[in-house]
């Protein structure tokens, strides 16, 4: 299967440092990706320069063999190159209705329309009602953001991802923040996102990672050093010393 | 019910006429903001006018009404002054500080049947807009124009005027040049700086570098003249010998402490100095310094109200009350009367007033204070400013 | 050339008398996160206690300074006990609505106690008249307003980076509760830090009194122009700050000799040009 | 989208049905206002058809600040611009009906709307507001040097509007200009309930909550932000234009930072990002302003500021936002 999103040897540095050393990476149409590395491994800032919010010093994106380096986030966004934010970015004063019917509008390309309310758009209605079933939302459809729990606000981020209709969807910790126990609903709803979508899945749950990725990439210090198989991730000697060296680094320095 | 509301707001109109024995006036003014000392000018002139002289003409009593426009607001102006008349019943309005304002209003005149007396609105043209408008303060073009005429006979060859640039600051500019010009001086440049302008330095500085032998300048009464003068000082143009010029508004008597010797010499010319010497000045003074309270905010806009008062009361006695724009305003063509600033006329044609203009050092008494010492007079001057504008 | 040094020494005064004035402001909005539409009000209550020191009492004119310092920040004491306690952590509009008020409230109370006349601040012997700078004369209160203007920014500048106070306000402002259960007294540094931007807008106010003369509308009239220079410099930033108010008092001041129809042109496409490459001040601070 | 399909029944209509009846409500109120102040206060028609203008500039505000979180002290631009192309029109040009001044005074405040909305943009925060006041002293500096077209300092004056239709000329007593302020009024307020109600006025929503979230959905913040400048502009505009034809004259205080800064006051004052409140805020406002300076025309400021205060310590969302807010605690805690 060709690839649908390419990233080629992608380098970022910050004044002297070397945050993004050279990565690539390549994704086919219904991979279930998970990135994971240690803090400061540089993954949200992978995310950043995929997605076009930071510009990299050199190297190029793809998507479905188009390169998307030069376009502005929006642009990529349309190109069907979605994102989640790892701490919750959603409008608290609105529903989750509003959220979703907003999402679904600005992908047909109505969001700018200066009359009509979602509600008299049946499809859109329709859509909206079904994502939000399917998340086991649809209790929650009208009440205000700011007033639902951290767990289904998790839920809804995943929702507008959805209602977007990505190609490839980066996932920034779609669990981060959320109580253990209520996880299984985070991996629910990640088991209902579409077959042939690609997915690329930060996270630092492991349990999460083992159960949803077919492949693991493993990021330290700016670079991929491993990319293969769950199985054989940890028994891999740069990821053990990357994790437990970045550890005895980390417990020095504090 | 419309029909009966017209019938009401006739009621009203026409009442003032035979039944009422109250006469309302309505005054516009700055009475709060950045220029209420002078709408509480307007308020002393009125009221030393009614102190002096009674609050009745014949069996009519006068009722003053006052409504504040801080800043210039011509749209604000015109609905308070529709209100004074709709709601309040006015026969007559007066006041207005600022010229937009007064421009305004007068679309309103015809039709309210209702005289308007200007008491400070410095533009020419405002009495060209209604035949019912008359003013009893002064034009820009008035008060500029003889200082031309002082700077020639003082030998002045090249002069340099530097306004505010807005309508009076552009007026005093083209009234000076005008006849600065005529008389056979030169203007050697003409700076016009926004009235925003606070530190006056680099404006002294150029007038410096043009090598004029006199600056001619026109700022608004108020803060800004501070700094002006200071600047004029400070920069070393007083020892330099550079004559500085200006309307009277510049060295206007409210703001002559805060100026204080820094002020001293400047030559002004204007229609009304507090420290004029007559007997009805002497106790239009000592009437309004009582209104107003503090005596050291009296200032010239309390002599345009009270000659305006003067006006009305000729008109309320020409009309016996009645409302009758027209004939009110015919009786004051041509009246004439010995005001606290002398002997004036308002003017037939023009409905302006007309008046002697006087050349003011601003000197220090033996007490002191600061004043205006009048050293010359231009007797019964009219407005230039409506020819040249023709 | 003799141009450029007559301008420049204009400009440097200029912009340090706008240093003083708004550096307080700056306290206020950059580090106490208060758009403190009252400053002017301050700055005006500063000058018409010197003023009333100075002129009616008779007092010296570095006396008259420090009574001014002190009555001010006495008179803002309740305010902000009763007033702008209520709006720190406030949305940005509600604190406009209620420094508006308070500095109408000032203006109607000034124009009501003193009267609408200008009210001045007799300078001592010392700091009048002009000075020979050899190849200008320049007004001696001016070099005064400049000296004063350097010993603000290097006082401030050590009280805020250098002392332990200006570690609580720092700590304070950026995390209210941590620095709370670290044991900073938050409220008494937040009252401290506004008493010291209250103070600094009333010695800017009598130091600015020849430049910008006391008078009630003083408040809302030079407003503009302090939001202006600290904003362009970046809230909070000292040295933004004195970076705007010498930069845009050149623009000024070049701008009112060379162009002075223009003046008003001139200073505000330069604030628009600033901010459109500095879209967040001189130095400001990204948030 | 036609007015049929908006009412035609869905899916999940019962909770959905409650703002439409609002906004007829809205419609209502405001109709039988405007009624009751033509009777109630004959005498005062040519204030109540300035506070009509300055609500639609504090409505216009409202689409920029309440709405897209956009803060400004610059917005009287528009609102000047308006009154000015309207009166420029009449003087100059001599297109008195009064509808075409209404129109070109709307596509003027659109342009206004354009040109500040790019500088005013480029900002955030505190850089925003500076450029807006920038903004405003730049309209206001040109329009006193455009002296021969506007008059300058001392106001463009000699706006003599046609009657409306042809048939009801403006009188002293200021009905026609109060009929005709209302009628554009309610106009107005209905497409601007229908603009925040549909996709782009959520979307804006959107924008001033979280703009990452809305560029990470595909949307541009700019554009929309600028779409929405233009057409607050426009609203902004008609305001300005019905205040030169009202009025019959312009001045430069239309276009000043006063102008704005009062605009801002009374936004807040009732309530930003609703409409409602921009309407509750400006009546409350100027006619309290307008009792206090004619009870006592000298100290009258110390007044409003303190009503300002009080707003602040007792109605901290203004004056509209806490109503609901209370009604909301009220019907809550009965049920």
């Amino acid at each position: 299967m060709s690839a649908i999103f390419e990233v080629e040897r992608l380098k970022k540095s910050f004044g002297g440092l070397d945050v993004t050393k050279d990565v690539s990476l390549s994704m086919a149409k219904g991979d279930r990706i998970a990135l994971i590395g240690p803090n400061g491994a540089g993954k949200t800032t992978f995310v950043n320069l995929v997605t076009g919010h930071l510009q990299p010093n050199s190297g190029r994106v793809l998507m479905d063999g188009e390169d998307i380096s030069k376009f502005n986030p929006m642009r990529r966004v349309k190109a069907g190159l979605v994102r989640s934010f790892q701490v919750t970015r959603l409008f608290s004063e609105m529903t989750p209705e509003e959220h979703v019917a907003l999402a679904i509008l600005q992908r047909e390309g109505k969001s700018g329309r200066l009359a009509g309310n979602f509600h008299a758009m049946p499809q859109v209605m329709r859509e909206m009602g079904s994502i939000l079933e399917t998340l086991n939302l649809g209790t929650l459809a009208t009440v205000p953001v700011g007033e639902i729990a951290y767990g289904q606000q998790r839920l809804l981020e995943i929702a507008l991802a959805m209602a977007l209709r990505p190609k490839v969807l980066l996932l920034d910790e779609p669990a981060a923040g959320v109580p253990h126990s209520d996880t299984f609903l985070i991996e629910n709803a990640l088991a209902q996102l579409p077959d042939d979508l690609a997915v690329l899945m930060i996270e630092h749950d492991m349990d999460l990672v083992f159960r949803f990725a077919k492949r693991v990439v493993v990021l330290a210090a700016g670079e991929i050093i491993f990319d293969g198989s769950p199985r054989a991730v940890t028994d891999d000697a740069r990821v053990r010393e990357a994790y437990l060296g970045s550890y005895a680094h980390a417990s020095s320095a504090a | 019910m419309k029909k009966l509301i017209l019938a009401a707001a006739a009621a009203i109109l026409l009442s003032g006429a035979a039944y009422a024995d109250v006469i309302k006036i309505g005054v516009v003014g700055p009475f709060s903001g950045p220029f209420a000392i002078q709408g509480k000018n307007f308020k002393a002139g009125i009221d030393a006018y009614i102190a002096t002289h009674g609050n009745k003409v014949g069996n009519d009593t006068i009722e003053v009404l006052y409504r504040d426009v801080p800043q210039a607001d011509p749209a604000q102006s015109k609905a308070l002054a529709q209100e004074l008349v709709v709601k309040e019943g006015v026969q007559y309005l007066a006041g207005f500080y600022f010229t937009p304002d007064a421009m305004a209003v007068t679309p309103l005149l015809q039709q309210a049947n209702v005289p308007l007396v200007v008491m400070n609105a410095a533009t020419s043209a405002i009495v060209t807009k209604s035949p019912y408008v008359v003013r009893t303060s002064f034009t820009t073009w008035q008060t500029s124009a003889p200082m031309a005429k002082i700077a020639r006979e003082r030998g002045v060859e090249k002069a340099i005027t530097v306004v505010s640039d807005y309508g009076p600051g552009v007026d005093a500019e083209n009234a000076f040049k005008t006849t600065f010009e005529k008389e056979g001086g030169k203007v050697v440049e003409s700076i016009r700086m926004p009235l925003s302008t606070n530190d006056f330095s680099p404006i002294m500085q150029r007038v410096r570098n043009s090598g004029a032998q006199a600056v001619f300048a026109f700022l608004p009464s108020g803060p800004t003249t501070l700094g002006f003068v200071k600047a004029y000082n400070e920069n070393g143009l007083k020892e330099a010998g550079v004559q500085f010029l200006a309307p009277g508004d510049l060295t206007q008597e409210s703001d002559l402490p805060a100026l204080g010797d820094a002020a001293l010499g400047i030559l002004t010319t204007f229609h009304y100095a507090i420290a004029h010497d007559s007997p009805e000045n002497r106790a239009f003074v000592e009437a309004a310094r009582k209104a107003i309270g503090n005596p050291a905010e009296l200032s010239f806009p309390s002599v345009g109200a009270y000659d305006g008062m003067h006006v009305i009361y000729k008109m309320i006695e020409a009309t016996g009350g009645k409302q009758d724009a027209k004939k009110a305003v015919d009786a004051v063509k041509g009246l004439a009367w010995e005001s606290p600033r002398g002997p004036v006329s308002i003017d037939p044609e023009t409905r302006h007033i007309t008046q002697n203009i006087y050349l003011r050092e601003v000197a220090k008494g033996s007490d002191g204070a600061y004043y205006n010492k009048e050293i010359k007079t231009f007797e019964k001057q009219p407005d230039p400013g409506l020819a040249a504008a023709k | 050339m003799q141009v450029f040094f007559s301008i420049g020494v204009d400009a440097l005064a200029y912009g340090m008398v706008l240093f003083i004035i708004s550096i307080g402001l700056s306290v206020t909005m950059g580090l106490m996160r208060v758009v403190n539409l009252a400053h002017g009000a301050f700055a005006m209550i500063g000058g018409y206690i010197a003023s009333y020191a100075a002129r009616d009492l008779g007092l010296p004119y570095g006396f008259a300074i420090i009574l001014a310092v002190i009555g001010t920040i006495i008179i803002a004491i309740p305010l902000e006990r009763f007033l702008y306690r209520r709006i720190y952590g406030a949305p940005e509009l509600t604190q406009v609505l209620m420094t508006i008020g308070i500095t109408f409230c000032v203006i109607g109370l000034a124009n009501y106690v003193f009267g609408p006349t200008l009210k001045t601040i007799p300078l001592p012997a010392e700091l009048q008249g002009p000075v020979n700078l050899g190849f200008r004369t320049i007004a001696a209160h001016k070099l005064f307003a400049i000296g004063c203007g350097v010993v603000v920014a290097l006082g401030l500048w050590f009280l805020i980076e250098r002392t332990s106070f200006g570690v609580k306000l720092r700590a304070s402002v950026d995390n209210t509760a941590m620095a709370a259960s670290l044991g900073v007294r938050t409220r008494i540094v937040y009252a401290a830090s506004f008493a010291l931007a209250v103070g600094l807008a009333a010695f800017g106010g009598v130091i600015g009194a020849e430049l910008l003369p006391v008078e009630p509308y003083y408040a809302l009239r030079y407003m503009v122009t302090f939001l202006v220079v600290v904003s362009v410099g970046g809230a909070g930033s000292i040295p933004g700050a004195l970076i705007a108010c010498l930069l845009l008092g050149a623009i000024d001041t070049t701008g009112r000799y060379l162009v002075p129809e223009y003046g008003e042109f001139f200073f505000y496409l330069a604030v628009i040009a600033i901010v459109w490459v500095f879209p967040r001040g001189l130095l400001g601070r990204a948030k | 989208m036609s007015a049929t399909e908006i009412s035609a029944p869905f899916e999940q209509a019962k909770p959905m049905r409650r703002p439409w009846q609002r906004d007829l409500a809205g419609v209502l109120i405001i109709g039988v206002a405007a009624v009751a102040g033509y009777f109630l206060f004959p005498d005062n028609l040519a204030l109540l058809t300035r506070i009509i203008a300055i609500m639609l500039l504090v409505l216009s505000l409202d689409l920029v600040t309440g709405y897209c979180g956009v803060a400004t002290l610059g917005h009287a631009a528009l609102f000047g611009a308006g009154a000015y192309a309207a009166g420029i029109a009449a003087v100059t040009f001599g297109i008195t009906e009064p509808l075409s001044m209404v129109a070109i005074g709307a596509i003027a405040g659109a342009v206004a709307g354009l040109v500040s909305g790019v500088v005013i943009l480029r900002g955030h925060g505190l850089a925003q507001l500076v450029l807006s006041i920038a903004v405003i002293h730049l309209f206001h500096e040109a329009a006193n040097k455009a002296s021969t077209y506007t008059g300058g300092s001392d106001g463009l004056s000699g706006i003599a509007p046609d009657p409306v239709f042809g048939l009801f000329a403006f009188d002293l007593w200021g009905r026609t200009a109060y009929v005709f302020g209302i009628g554009l009024l309610i106009l107005v307020f209905v497409l601007l309930r229908i603009l925040v109600r549909s996709p782009f006025g959520t979307l804006c929503r959107g924008i001033r909550q979280d703009p990452i979230r809305v560029s990470a959905m595909g949307a541009s913040v700019k554009a929309s932000l600028i779409k929405m400048y233009v057409i607050s502009g426009a609203v902004a505009g008609v305001g300005g234009a019905l205040n030169a034809v009202s009025t019959q004259v312009v001045g430069l205080d239309s276009l000043s930072f006063t102008n704005s800064a009062e605009a801002l006051v009374m936004l807040v004052l009732g309530g930003a990002g609703s409409l409602y409140g921009a309407l509750v805020g400006t009546i409350v406002f100027m006619w309290f302003e307008h009792v206090v300076s004619a009870a006592n025309p000298f100290h009258w400021l110390t007044i409003v500021g303190a009503l300002l205060i009080a707003v602040v310590l007792f109605a901290p969302k203004g004056l509209y936002g806490t109503a609901v807010t209370l009604m909301k605690r009220f019907i809550g805690s009965r049920q």
